[in-house]
């Protein structure tokens, strides 16, 4: 009945192009620039003086004029984003003023403790979350009970979730240590369940959510009903109608989950006192030491836009109508 | 008696909750009485809110959760209703094929037209995945699909409506049922298309002598390719017979009005029109359905609803059908 | 937020009965706001005010939730904290749903050029997250009060714009829409009088629900010492205080913040996904 | 002068379809479409999903800009409605009726206010005129007060579409267009809204162009028909003598798909060899 070429009535904005690889690794490339950029630019004009903090209050004007024209303060902004870009594409990251290190010494070591941080809570988010989800889509009796807590769940901050699990299982029963990241495989991850379980909660009733909601909404469709109307097992229509198709909004908010915990391991980070990247963000502000919140910042934009290159490049293999670049 | 009858349907009346999960309930079938043999293709007509795809959803017993179905229904003698999960599951999967209005929303975009042939009858333990892929490559030779193989590796998204709706048609095949019913097949498509659709539908069904329940609002459609019209108006079949003569012979109200609104294809004149609107079944009072609507109608017709009875050769539910039939025949000459 | 609250409790669902789910969280919403309102003056004792000689109090008829570990009132801190931990979030909320509006009704009604611009920039946006920038811009303009709340207005604008924008583009596609431009109706008469209007409810439910996410978002900032600053009283801010306590079993100060905090997004979150799916009903 | 209000001089749209790997493949909806419609006449545009009728008729009603030709009203060309004030002039010689009576109106704005509103655009008159104009205009449709403070969703499809056409008749346009305006209705409301149409032309000097799939709906509503296909005319001429004795196969292949009594539907042609 409609009668209007496939374009006539799409009106000025246009549905979502296809995901050619070339398209997405560009875009993921302007992004991370853009991203760095800004955070260069911004930084740049931040209050504090590197001059002074190398040399201290005593230095005279030459010095000072000297460590400035060593550390090409006095480039224009451009010059200088672009020193540090190319520093950066070879490993080199500045140094570091309050540890007098080089930041990327700096980071290895604590970049390990954030990522076993991270994977301990993407393992956790994503068995309970997509697990409780995918049930209180489904279950009709449960789905009241599902909502609750998961509604409850996504209103409980990081930082709130980390003290009450401390009072609790740190300091009243005893179970787990309080603060630090532990040395040694085992002793790390007891170290760093709290954490972990910290920051994974909010981030877990977010996944049911959307798992809970992206189910309902399949179960909904006709062609499940098509599926059913067939005569279809129910398990099979559930497997190859509901859940296939609700695992692209799931990945989608899965992926988005991985890379936010990456940002939400500042704040945990610093309530746990676990020497990880993020505790450091958080203590290099305070120092302003800018060449490491610089660095952190970037691998954290890093992170996030990996991940949703590789949710975009997932998408596409999971809908042929993405892959086959019609619009959807 | 109608045991040996392939669907039978007897004084069905369908309660809906109003909302998912209120108590509250609404009627959306009140009296449907029908009948379909072995080979015959039955017509059931009805403008929006009649209820037509809610008596197809019920057949299916596809209803969402919280309906309340009464009276009988049943496929070759056997209760419908009283169904055990295994045997309705035999009886979707073998005895009974749907085909859909929209075969775009009801095909699964992420699965090729080949997954979707043959799940059916692969899950259901009918076929071997191989048999079955060489029985759906063979249908779709007869329905007229000619590089079948490339098809069934394509996505719905990449078939025009014409063409994936001759899968619906095909997948409806593949278990070889005894009943079809068709719910709106072609009110999406052109009319050139919806000509070819309608010809290898009714070429299929003619081979295979099928029964086929047709499920549509266009009369001149149902009266072209049924042998008996059931005429539904809120949740009531208020006129059932011979297709030919229902449509040239109306005997209730509502079937006479509705072919006198229809532009005519070959003559112009001002169409007679029926006042007001299609009301939806749980809108009717206690009287007569159409009795809102209705030039003839009486105190009796707004107090007393009229069951279906034969007036001359066919059923009718009207309690004026012998006082008026010469009326409604007026300005009927197609 | 208070008339939303009402006009919500009175909007009747179809049977005719109020929604007692939206009366009830909406209800304590209500009190909430009123609390950030008047807080400061129903607290018992000055907020601010430190008494050595009764530090790290428990519950007493005197300090009704105890003492923190300068001697304050915690119950006044409460109260008194609720306007900041308020005062932040709203207006995060209150620019970003305005300006994420007003682009996304300029980018839907557009379309072309500033409609894929917008998208890429929101793109961009999407890929820092919000606590990050909120650090950084702690870096750049220095710890209090104002940098979170510049960095979360600006985070927050492309989850108010994605959603009104592919609202927006809804009913740009609209025969109705079709028929004002035909009508001879200005650009701005459109927009605002027939656009707007009717993606309104939306953005509310977003603003409701992003409300939530700001005060946690806020607080969290406050809590790693780069928002509010001490002595003021801000509830995230008392979670941080609060944790050297913890290790002495001191608990009141840091879990009656964070009580308020989840009771808080709690029932905004509840109000503002009840407002939108019941736009997806009527809708 | 000339006795014709609306002349089509080879109309040509070309859409861009984004495809993948940054081709763009183009699609040809309007080509080379030529017409003209006399003063006070009704003129349909028949054919099928893609044959153009609905994007030349939205080209016509400068919802769309043409990729080439030209369109004269009243023997003027058809300025490109671009600055405002083209378009406010242009909204009182062309208005238009959609196709789906539950989007054609504002969800939140209450027929009477819907009407009022492009009266007070367009109409240097007091309030209490544009009242009475209102109800004036929603009784030449037959509605009446009742509707006036109604919200469309209170509406059944019938009376909204009756509330489309009394909006678009509240500025008195020369030209009527009817995109499918009764596709969507039930066959008994369908009735009635068409005889509306045919009162409404014997009782005000308007002109209508009316797309339609329906051929049977056509030869009710309209003296001359264009039958397009894939983008051209394929045939036109008076209503009764394209439907009667078509000289073109696309229109005999139409006109026998329309189901009738007696009809057995054909495999007529292959389908179009789809992507």
């Amino acid at each position: 009945m409609s009668v209007s070429p496939p374009d006539a009535a799409a009106g000025p904005s246009r549905g979502r192009r296809a995901a050619s690889p070339v398209r997405l690794l560009a875009g993921a490339v302007g992004t991370v620039l853009a991203a760095s950029f800004v955070i260069f630019s911004s930084l740049s004009v931040a209050p504090g003086d590197p001059v002074s903090q190398i040399l201290g209050q005593k230095a005279t004007d030459a010095q000072r004029a000297a460590m400035r024209t060593q550390l090409g303060l006095d480039d224009p902004l451009l010059v200088r984003y672009w020193h540090w870009l190319t520093g950066v594409v070879h490993g080199d990251f500045g140094t570091s003023l309050t540890y007098r290190q080089s930041v990327s010494g700096l980071l290895g070591p604590r970049i390990l403790t954030t990522l076993a941080l991270v994977v301990m809570s993407a393992v956790i988010i994503l068995l309970v979350g997509v697990a409780l989800g995918a049930f209180g889509g489904t279950s009709q009796r449960w789905r009241p009970v599902v909502n609750g807590v998961v509604g409850f769940g996504v209103a409980i901050p990081g930082f709130v979730a980390a003290s009450v699990l401390i009072s609790i299982f740190a300091v009243k029963l005893g179970w787990f240590p309080t603060y630090g990241a532990g040395s040694g495989f085992v002793d790390r991850i007891w170290h760093l369940t709290l954490p972990a379980v910290a920051l994974s909660l909010g981030w877990t009733a977010y996944v049911a959510q959307m798992t809970a909601a992206a189910v309902k909404e399949e179960a909904s469709r006709e062609h499940v009903m098509t599926a059913t109307g067939r005569g279809l097992p129910r398990q099979l229509v559930f497997r190859r109608h509901i859940m296939r198709n609700a695992s692209i909004p799931v990945l989608t908010a899965s992926g988005l989950t991985v890379a936010g915990l990456v940002a939400g391991s500042v704040v945990i980070e610093s309530a746990f006192a676990v020497d990880g990247i993020g505790s450091l963000l958080i203590k290099s502000v305070s120092n302003k030491d800018y060449s490491v919140v610089t660095a952190i910042s970037l691998l954290i934009v890093i992170v996030f836009v990996l991940v949703t290159t590789v949710i975009d490049f997932a998408q596409a293999a999971l809908d042929p109508r993405l892959r086959d670049g019609g619009k959807v | 008696m109608t045991s040996d009858r392939l669907l039978s349907i007897e004084g069905l009346r369908v309660d809906l909750p109003s909302r998912s999960g209120s108590r509250e309930r609404r009627t959306v079938i009140h009296d449907v009485t029908l009948s379909v043999d072995d080979g015959e293709s039955v017509g059931l007509v009805g403008e929006s809110g009649s209820g037509k795809s809610m008596t197809t959803k019920a057949t299916m017993r596809l209803l969402p959760p919280g309906a309340k179905v009464s009276g009988g229904l049943t496929f070759r003698g056997e209760s419908v209703l009283d169904y055990s999960r295994k045997e309705l599951a035999a009886y979707r999967s073998r005895k009974v094929s749907m085909i859909y209005q929209d075969p775009r929303a009801h095909t699964n975009p992420l699965l090729t037209i080949g997954d979707f042939l043959v799940e059916g009858v692969v899950a259901t333990g009918q076929m071997s995945r191989a048999d079955a892929l060489d029985q759906a490559c063979a249908l779709l030779v007869d329905v007229g699909v000619t590089d079948a193989e490339r098809r069934m590796l394509q996505y719905p998204h990449q078939l025009s409506g014409g063409l994936l709706q001759r899968m619906m048609i095909v997948m409806a095949l593949m278990p070889s049922p005894e009943l079809i019913l068709a719910d709106e097949p072609t009110t999406a498509l052109d009319v050139t298309v919806q000509s070819e659709v309608m010809a290898i539908l009714a070429e299929q069904i003619r081979e295979r002598s099928l029964g086929m329940l047709f499920i549509t609002h266009d009369l001149d459609l149902a009266a072209a390719v049924t042998d008996t019209l059931a005429v539904m108006y809120a949740g009531v079949i208020v006129e059932r017979g011979p297709s030919d003569e229902v449509y040239s012979k109306p005997r209730h109200p509502y079937t006479a009005a509705l072919l006198k609104s229809r532009p005519s294809a070959v003559k112009v004149e001002r169409l007679e029109t029926i006042p007001g609107r299609p009301i939806s079944a749980y809108e009717a009072g206690p009287g007569c359905v159409f009795a809102a609507r209705c030039p003839f109608a009486t105190e009796e017709c707004r107090e007393v609803r009229p069951a279906l009875r034969q007036v001359g050769g066919r059923s009718v539910a009207c309690h004026r059908a012998e006082d008026i039939a010469s009326e409604l025949f007026e300005g009927l000459s197609a | 937020m208070s008339t939303l609250t009402a006009r919500l409790s009175s909007r009747r669902t179809r049977t005719g009965s109020v929604d007692k789910v939206v009366l009830v969280f909406g209800t304590v919403c209500g009190f909430l706001i009123l609390m950030a309102v008047f807080g400061p003056l129903l607290a018992p004792h000055p907020p601010s005010q430190t008494d050595i000689l009764a530090t790290s109090q428990g519950p007493s008829g005197q300090h009704l939730l105890g003492t923190d570990s300068l001697g304050r009132d915690i119950l006044s801190r409460l109260l008194a904290g609720a306007r900041l931990s308020f005062l932040g979030p709203g207006i995060i909320v209150v620019v970003s749903a305005t300006a994420g509006t007003a682009l996304a009704i300029a980018a839907a009604w557009h379309g072309g050029w500033l409609d894929r611009g917008l998208n890429r920039v929101l793109n961009v946006m999407f890929a820092v997250p919000g606590i990050l920038v909120a650090v950084l811009a702690a870096a750049v303009f220095g710890a209090g009060f104002w940098a979170p709340v510049l960095a979360l207005s600006l985070v927050y604008i492309p989850y108010v714009a994605r959603v009104v924008r592919s609202a927006a583009v809804r009913e740009r596609r609209m025969p109705y829409v079709e028929a004002c431009e035909l009508a001879g109706l200005s650009a701005w008469r459109i927009c605002t009088r027939h656009i707007l209007r009717n993606v309104f409810p939306i953005v509310m439910a977003q603003a409701t629900i992003g409300f939530g996410s700001a005060l946690m978002d806020f607080g969290a900032t406050s809590f790693l010492g780069l928002g509010v600053q001490p002595p003021s009283a801000e509830w995230g801010l008392m979670v941080s205080d609060g944790r050297s306590e913890l290790l002495d079993g001191a608990l009141q100060q840091s879990l009656s913040a964070g009580a308020l905090i989840v009771l808080t997004v709690v029932s905004f979150n509840i109000v503002g996904e009840r407002l939108s799916s019941r736009i997806g009903a009527s809708g | 002068m000339t006795t014709h209000l609306l002349d089509v001089h080879h109309l040509r749209k070309v859409f861009h379809v984004g495809r993948a790997k940054g081709r763009s493949e183009e699609l040809v909806a309007v080509d080379d479409v030529s017409f003209s419609l006399e003063r006070n006449s009704s003129l349909a545009v028949v054919g099928e999903s893609g044959s153009g009728k609905t994007t030349t008729a939205r080209i016509i009603a400068g919802l769309e800009s043409a990729t080439g030709g030209s369109i004269e009203l009243d023997g003027k060309p058809l300025a490109s409605p671009d600055s405002p004030r083209s378009r406010r002039l242009k909204a009182r010689e062309i208005q238009m009726v959609f196709q789906d009576p539950f989007g054609s109106l504002d969800p939140r704005q209450k027929v009477g206010a819907c009407i009022d509103e492009l009266l007070a655009a367009h109409f240097d008159h007091d309030k209490a005129w544009r009242r009475d104009r209102t109800m004036e205009l929603l009784a030449q449709v037959g509605l009446d007060e009742r509707h006036a403070d109604e919200l469309p969703r209170r509406l059944s499809g019938g009376q909204r579409q009756r509330v489309a056409i009394a909006r678009a008749l509240s500025l008195e346009p020369k030209l009527l267009i009817l995109d499918e305006a009764v596709s969507a209705l039930d066959v008994s409301v369908q009735a009635q809204v068409l005889n509306l149409l045919s009162d409404i032309r014997e009782s005000l000097d308007i002109t209508y162009l009316f797309v339609s799939h329906d051929l049977a709906v056509v030869r009710q509503i309209s003296d001359h028909c264009i039958v397009m296909d894939r983008g051209r005319i394929v045939e036109m001429g008076s209503t009764e003598s394209v439907l009667d004795s078509p000289a073109e196969d696309y229109t005999k292949q139409l006109l026998d798909a329309i189901p009738r009594p007696g009809w057995t539907p054909s495999r007529r042609r292959d389908l179009p060899a789809s992507v």
